[in-house]
């Protein structure tokens, strides 16, 4: 057993460093350093610096444009940019829809649409959720009518994150409703500016308008949209979810924000002495600490697991339900240690300390964390069923 | 030993939930939140507090008040904070109404009482300051005597409707070192005053509140609320009185939030049943039950021995409380949008907005470890 | 409302302080004062002492022996005991049949056993479980067939506390096989020393023999030992759940485990000064003292509502699960202070201080606590169909 | 990054499992336990486990051993652990052993090493005192020199071991106060020695340990292990091993308490079905097996640093493993019996007996609030 890096991986990680601390802009250094909010267009810059450096899609293979690391080298850019505070890009095309043409989509389809994501000339959003479907993603009720050489989208989606600065949105779309639940569902590519489409933001409890809702009106899509087979969509669904548990361990951000809680420790005075101080704050602060200790340990298992081209096994079926509640639990932890300073919501630059600005909206936004992307009670459910084998 | 409410309490609470539920749905409050021209509260709704005679409660008779216990204010912010009115009840009654009542001057209670109590004018508590935590004795604002009475010069943080207010209760150190027990005083400061800038901030709840600067602040002798100096154990009542009834308020969204979640589960179906039918999901819904029960024992214990004379029995009370609501309001908060799913985390959904508020009442009067250290004081 | 007690309740309970001071004998004194451990014969010296004073069954009504205190006064009473340290008395008899016997036996049944009850002539234990059934009470398979003038029992009871101790035993019987589950139960009194009747003691991970599986074959149980109606025993069976319920929030109990707490903090030392300086150890044990504060309030609101003459309501339904909760929470907090110490086992007094000895013992023996008497997942269960009113 | 086990270890796991699968069932550990007579651990399996060289694994080869890792280490006491076999591995080989290992000259390991890694000797580890809590440097036991050597004295607590060893490796102070850093000395004392008073006590989980009194036990040059005054750093070495040992083997006890815990839900009938299929149970199952797997990957993490030369990581990672396991391990097994129910309560469920060792485990080597505060420590 081994838990080091070896010297080239660290070679790496210094190059990865080195290169994070120049390429950044001020400007953004600027956000980076205090831990604030990145918007849509700040994040899109980063993007495009990511992508002339060949880094923005470090899980992509070469064939596709990727840089063709290893596991190991994914891990440390990964964990790198999110330490380091840059913006982190939106998932929807580099880790969704992307890996999903890939796999099932035809050339065509990956000539088209890849190189756009790759280079963030197109941004995606995703149509998975539908109104009062929750995790059943299966709930299908947006139907795809077909037309000969196009389909016909009537319908609405829900939590369409970002759908309001997106080119694209990928979809499950019932296209056979005479089937039963999870067969009869196609997965097609829609343009945003097709006529009929319209993005409803909806205002989060986080203070930004993450989510939308998404109605589409006799909304033509081309038959070449389609991806995977026809009626065959429930498939990439499945797959999907597969790709999107690995992506929420969160290790880089959580790290990043105990070192918020840190700095918040620091800076904040109780009786003319810093709360880091105080032996009750420091057992919280190392509580966490510890927590993401284990967390780390578990993503290292996966990850190495992985490198020897294991199947994911037991202990990466635990990270989004950790990794979850720990980026929830750092956040958590910052806002109580920013005593009534917690109040501060959206004000000027210098009504609290820089580092401070975020914390209650990203607390609150967050509440998600453990809801998206399949409740953590349904993870639950998943890991009592298919791990332990317990009777339903 | 009895926790049967009076039929005059009864009768309060009747009018206050049938006021609220006619008057003040959690509707109004979004629209006063998103009105940047406004303050976040009705001038008006306050001034029918006050012709309901809700304000006068806890001021005495001589006052022009009804002589009312904080038991009584507790029954009022508990329905006030089920329909997150945000008129500012706690910032003007219970913070700067009672710190008058309690250490001014009669005449100074008829200058100011008489008004507040009718809701025609606000009043505001200024004790927050940068480095201060909870400690009410970490006192930086200086106020320095001058022929005619005082200057003050300092700077006050998160100030409760200080936005708003007409007049501010200050507290500052008129002697002694920043964290001295002795040498805290009280006065009366009105809005106007040269060299008060007030700054209007925004809080996660959807309030607003006040950065105060006090650049060199005059005042006449008569601002000075009581005996110079001495003020200390009033502000420690005031502040343990508005802790009291925050919890009040907080047990009000704890149990609107318990209301809608069980609401929700009832309601909602999910893979073609009804969500409330899942066990995991119905413990959870018992766990915010019992937390919710606990806080209603809790804070009846703060409401009760925020009078109390002994500043032991009462701070031990209010610290249990709070405790009690940092631990239990926060969970049933946080689990009623979980319950929820992805419309929690909408402002559509009303959990979101006393997720948010509870927040806010656990950050404010102290948070749990501050409580909990006064619990294992000794004495 | 008020909070206090009247000055006559005042006085009561310091009649009840001087009197616990005065009566009990100086060997029972030195063990309570330790926290230390009774054995049965112990309980039982206390049991009859208390029942010359005419305190021994606070609850009873004057009819039948009790001492026609009302609720406050029967409250003060027995927080009082409980915080003196001395001994618990056994339920099965005075708290538990001997209500049933009340309210469904007949005149004959009360002159026969409540005297007895009380005086601590004979001993009792409860048969209501029995072998694989956990809390599903109605799965009762022991049977008692009719013979004419007497039942005979053939079966077996588990969790039976204390038979080898009991005098008498009281069961629930399947006196009608051919019945639905509830029905063709019926609720029988059997002298323990019948023949046919043998005890097994179990040992618990608390280091005594406090269950005991009980067997019965081929019993004869005359049919004036039936309580209540002939295959009419579920009744009772519910009757005694309810009366179950208000005897678990343990308030005194835990108030005197948290006591026991602080002088361990204040008698442990680190580096030559006591735990109890130390401010992660202080906000550890405010934190359990003001949840016990939160139960104190939730039982007396219990209180004053039966006072007055309510139904219980929704504050009295989280007494057993919060009381459970907290009773072990306390001796979690109690072990933990004991540092290495908490590695001590029924050793030779000395090997640590004597308010340390019964810690361990206590708190494994009270992981019971969330178990028995309906464990607490059934107590959820109640209460989110009864009083939240979700659907099942 | 790895950590898939090479083939040597894999060999090993393989062998410990079989072993203990057929000569170690929880059974005999039952037996030792209940006979009042025995030590309360077997010294023929301790000689088995010398004979198929587990004893021998964290010795370097010029001293008899294998020299394996702290990895190999927590390999064999995880299972040993699953077992719940009571030979003394922790305690004569992690602890005694290495400590004459890591601070012994040739003779002295040369004198020592090969019967402990046979089998036929065992060895004890006096460390704790009263009031040392768990700081390693607090130590009040005196050594003074004589002329032939060193005269000891004061009293040891929870020896582990120490009622059946051979030998006892005492810590001591041979200058300096009571809680200096600088001054302590290991000595190597035999059971025998004069002055050496042994007191045999049960502790929770069934096994033996003993508190010793030395009264001024008189111990030659050759006694000494290492540099006088200097051992401070060894003695954390040693003790962070066995924290790491005492982890791995928690580990074990987790994966068998949520392993039985699984079997009885999937079987057991109540209310006409299986419980396993109640949602609020299947979730804590769940629980109980992210407790797992996280402690298996800081029981990973604790082993690989319990031999990093840089002290400040091998503490950090400990410290790290040793709070996953109070807190995990904990939760494991006090749900593993509320998921038994009654039956979990009585001796004859093995899960109580994984509870009671388990909750020893956790009070050695240092609590959570002790390794929590070693996290916090800056550098």
């Amino acid at each position: 057993m081994d838990l080091s890096f070896s010297p080239e991986e660290l070679a790496f990680r210094d190059e990865v460093r080195e290169w994070i601390r120049t390429a950044m802009p001020p400007r953004l250094r600027a956000i980076a350093e205090v831990d604030g909010h990145f918007g849509v267009d700040e994040t899109m810059e980063w993007h495009r610096i990511l992508h002339r450096k060949g880094w923005v899609a470090p899980h992509w293979p070469r064939k596709f444009g990727g840089p063709g690391l290893d596991v190991t080298r994914r891990f440390i850019l990964t964990e790198e940019l999110e330490l380091s505070g840059a913006p982190q890009l939106l998932p929807f095309g580099l880790s969704m829809v992307g890996p999903l043409i890939m796999q099932f989509g035809d050339e065509a389809q990956q000539a088209r649409y890849l190189p756009k994501i790759l280079s963030g000339e197109e941004k995606w959003c995703q149509g998975y959720s539908e109104p009062n479907a929750g995790s059943d993603l299966a709930a299908v009720r947006l139907t795809a009518e077909d037309a000969g050489d196009h389909f016909v989208l009537n319908g609405q989606k829900t939590w369409t994150t970002y759908a309001q600065y997106a080119d694209w949105i990928f979809l499950l779309a019932r296209t056979d409703t005479g089937a039963k639940k999870q067969a009869g569902i196609s997965f097609l590519l829609c343009d945003m500016k097709s006529e009929g489409v319209r993005v409803r933001p909806t205002l989060t409890i986080g203070g930004t308008h993450a989510f939308c809702d998404t109605f589409f009106e006799d909304v033509r899509v081309p038959k070449e949209n389609l991806v995977g087979p026809l009626h065959g969509g429930w498939t990439l669904a499945k797959a999907l979810l597969g790709h999107e548990r690995t992506l929420v361990a969160a290790v880089g951000s959580s790290a990043r924000t105990l070192l918020r809680a840190k700095r918040i420790a620091q800076s904040t005075t109780r009786g003319g002495r810093p709360l880091a101080d105080d032996p009750v704050v420091r057992a919280k602060i190392a509580r966490m600490e510890c927590r993401l200790e284990a967390l780390k340990m578990a993503n290292y298992r996966a990850l190495a697991g992985a490198k020897q081209g294991h199947a994911p096994g037991a202990e990466s079926s635990i990270l989004k339900l950790c990794g979850s509640e720990i980026i929830q639990g750092m956040y958590e932890l910052c806002l109580d240690l920013m005593g009534a300073d917690a109040l501060t919501w959206m004000n000027e630059p210098g009504v609290v300390p820089a580092w401070e600005d975020w914390v209650g909206p990203n607390y609150n936004y967050l509440r998600a964390a453990t809801i998206y992307a399949g409740s953590n009670e349904i993870q639950k459910n998943i890991i009592a069923k298919l791990i332990l084998g317990l009777p339903s | 030993m009895n926790f049967d409410l009076t039929d005059d309490q009864r009768l309060l609470v009747d009018t206050v939930t049938s006021f609220v539920k006619k008057e003040s749905p959690v509707e109004r409050f979004r629209k006063l939140r998103d009105d940047e021209e406004g303050v976040g509260w009705s001038r008006d709704v306050m001034r029918k507090f006050g012709e309901l005679g809700w304000l006068a409660v806890p001021f005495s008779e001589d006052d022009g008040g009804l002589g009312g216990s904080m038991v009584d204010v507790a029954l009022i912010l508990e329905q006030l904070g089920a329909a997150l009115a945000p008129e500012p009840f706690l910032a003007s009654i219970v913070l700067g109404g009672l710190a008058i009542a309690h250490a001014g001057d009669a005449a100074q209670r008829a200058r100011w009482l008489p008004d507040v109590i009718a809701g025609d004018k606000t009043l505001a508590f200024a004790h927050l300051e940068e480095g201060s935590r909870y400690d009410a004795h970490h006192v930086s604002t200086r106020a320095e005597r001058t022929g005619t009475g005082f200057r003050l010069t300092g700077r006050k943080r998160w100030v409760l409707n200080g936005h708003a207010a007409d007049a501010i209760v200050v507290v500052a150190r008129t002697s002694g070192d920043v964290g001295a027990r002795e040498g805290i005083s009280l006065f009366v400061v009105d809005r106007g005053a040269p060299g008060v800038q007030i700054t209007t901030v925004r809080t996660m709840d959807g309030h607003r509140a006040a950065m105060i600067a006090l650049d060199g602040v005059e005042v006449g002798a008569e601002s000075l609320l009581g005996t110079e100096g001495a003020a200390l154990p009033i502000v420690e009542r005031v502040l343990d009185g508005a802790t009291a009834a925050a919890c009040a308020e907080g047990l009000g969204l704890m149990t609107q939030s318990l209301q809608r979640t069980r609401d929700y589960l009832v309601d909602r179906e999910q893979f073609g049943v009804k969500i409330g039918t899942f066990q995991a999901l119905q413990h959870r819904a018992v766990d915010m039950f019992v937390e919710t029960e606990l806080t209603r024992g809790t804070t009846i214990l703060a409401a009760l021995r925020a009078d109390d004379p002994d500043p032991l029995q009462r701070m031990r009370g209010v610290s249990v409380a709070k405790v009690q609501l940092a631990r239990g309001g926060r969970y049933v908060v946080q689990q009623a949008i979980q319950l929820h799913g992805g419309i929690g985390i909408t402002d559509e959904a009303d959990v979101g907005l006393y997720f948010k508020r509870m927040h806010v009442l656990e950050s404010l009067f102290g948070d749990e470890d501050w409580h909990l250290s006064r619990v294992s004081s000794p004495g």
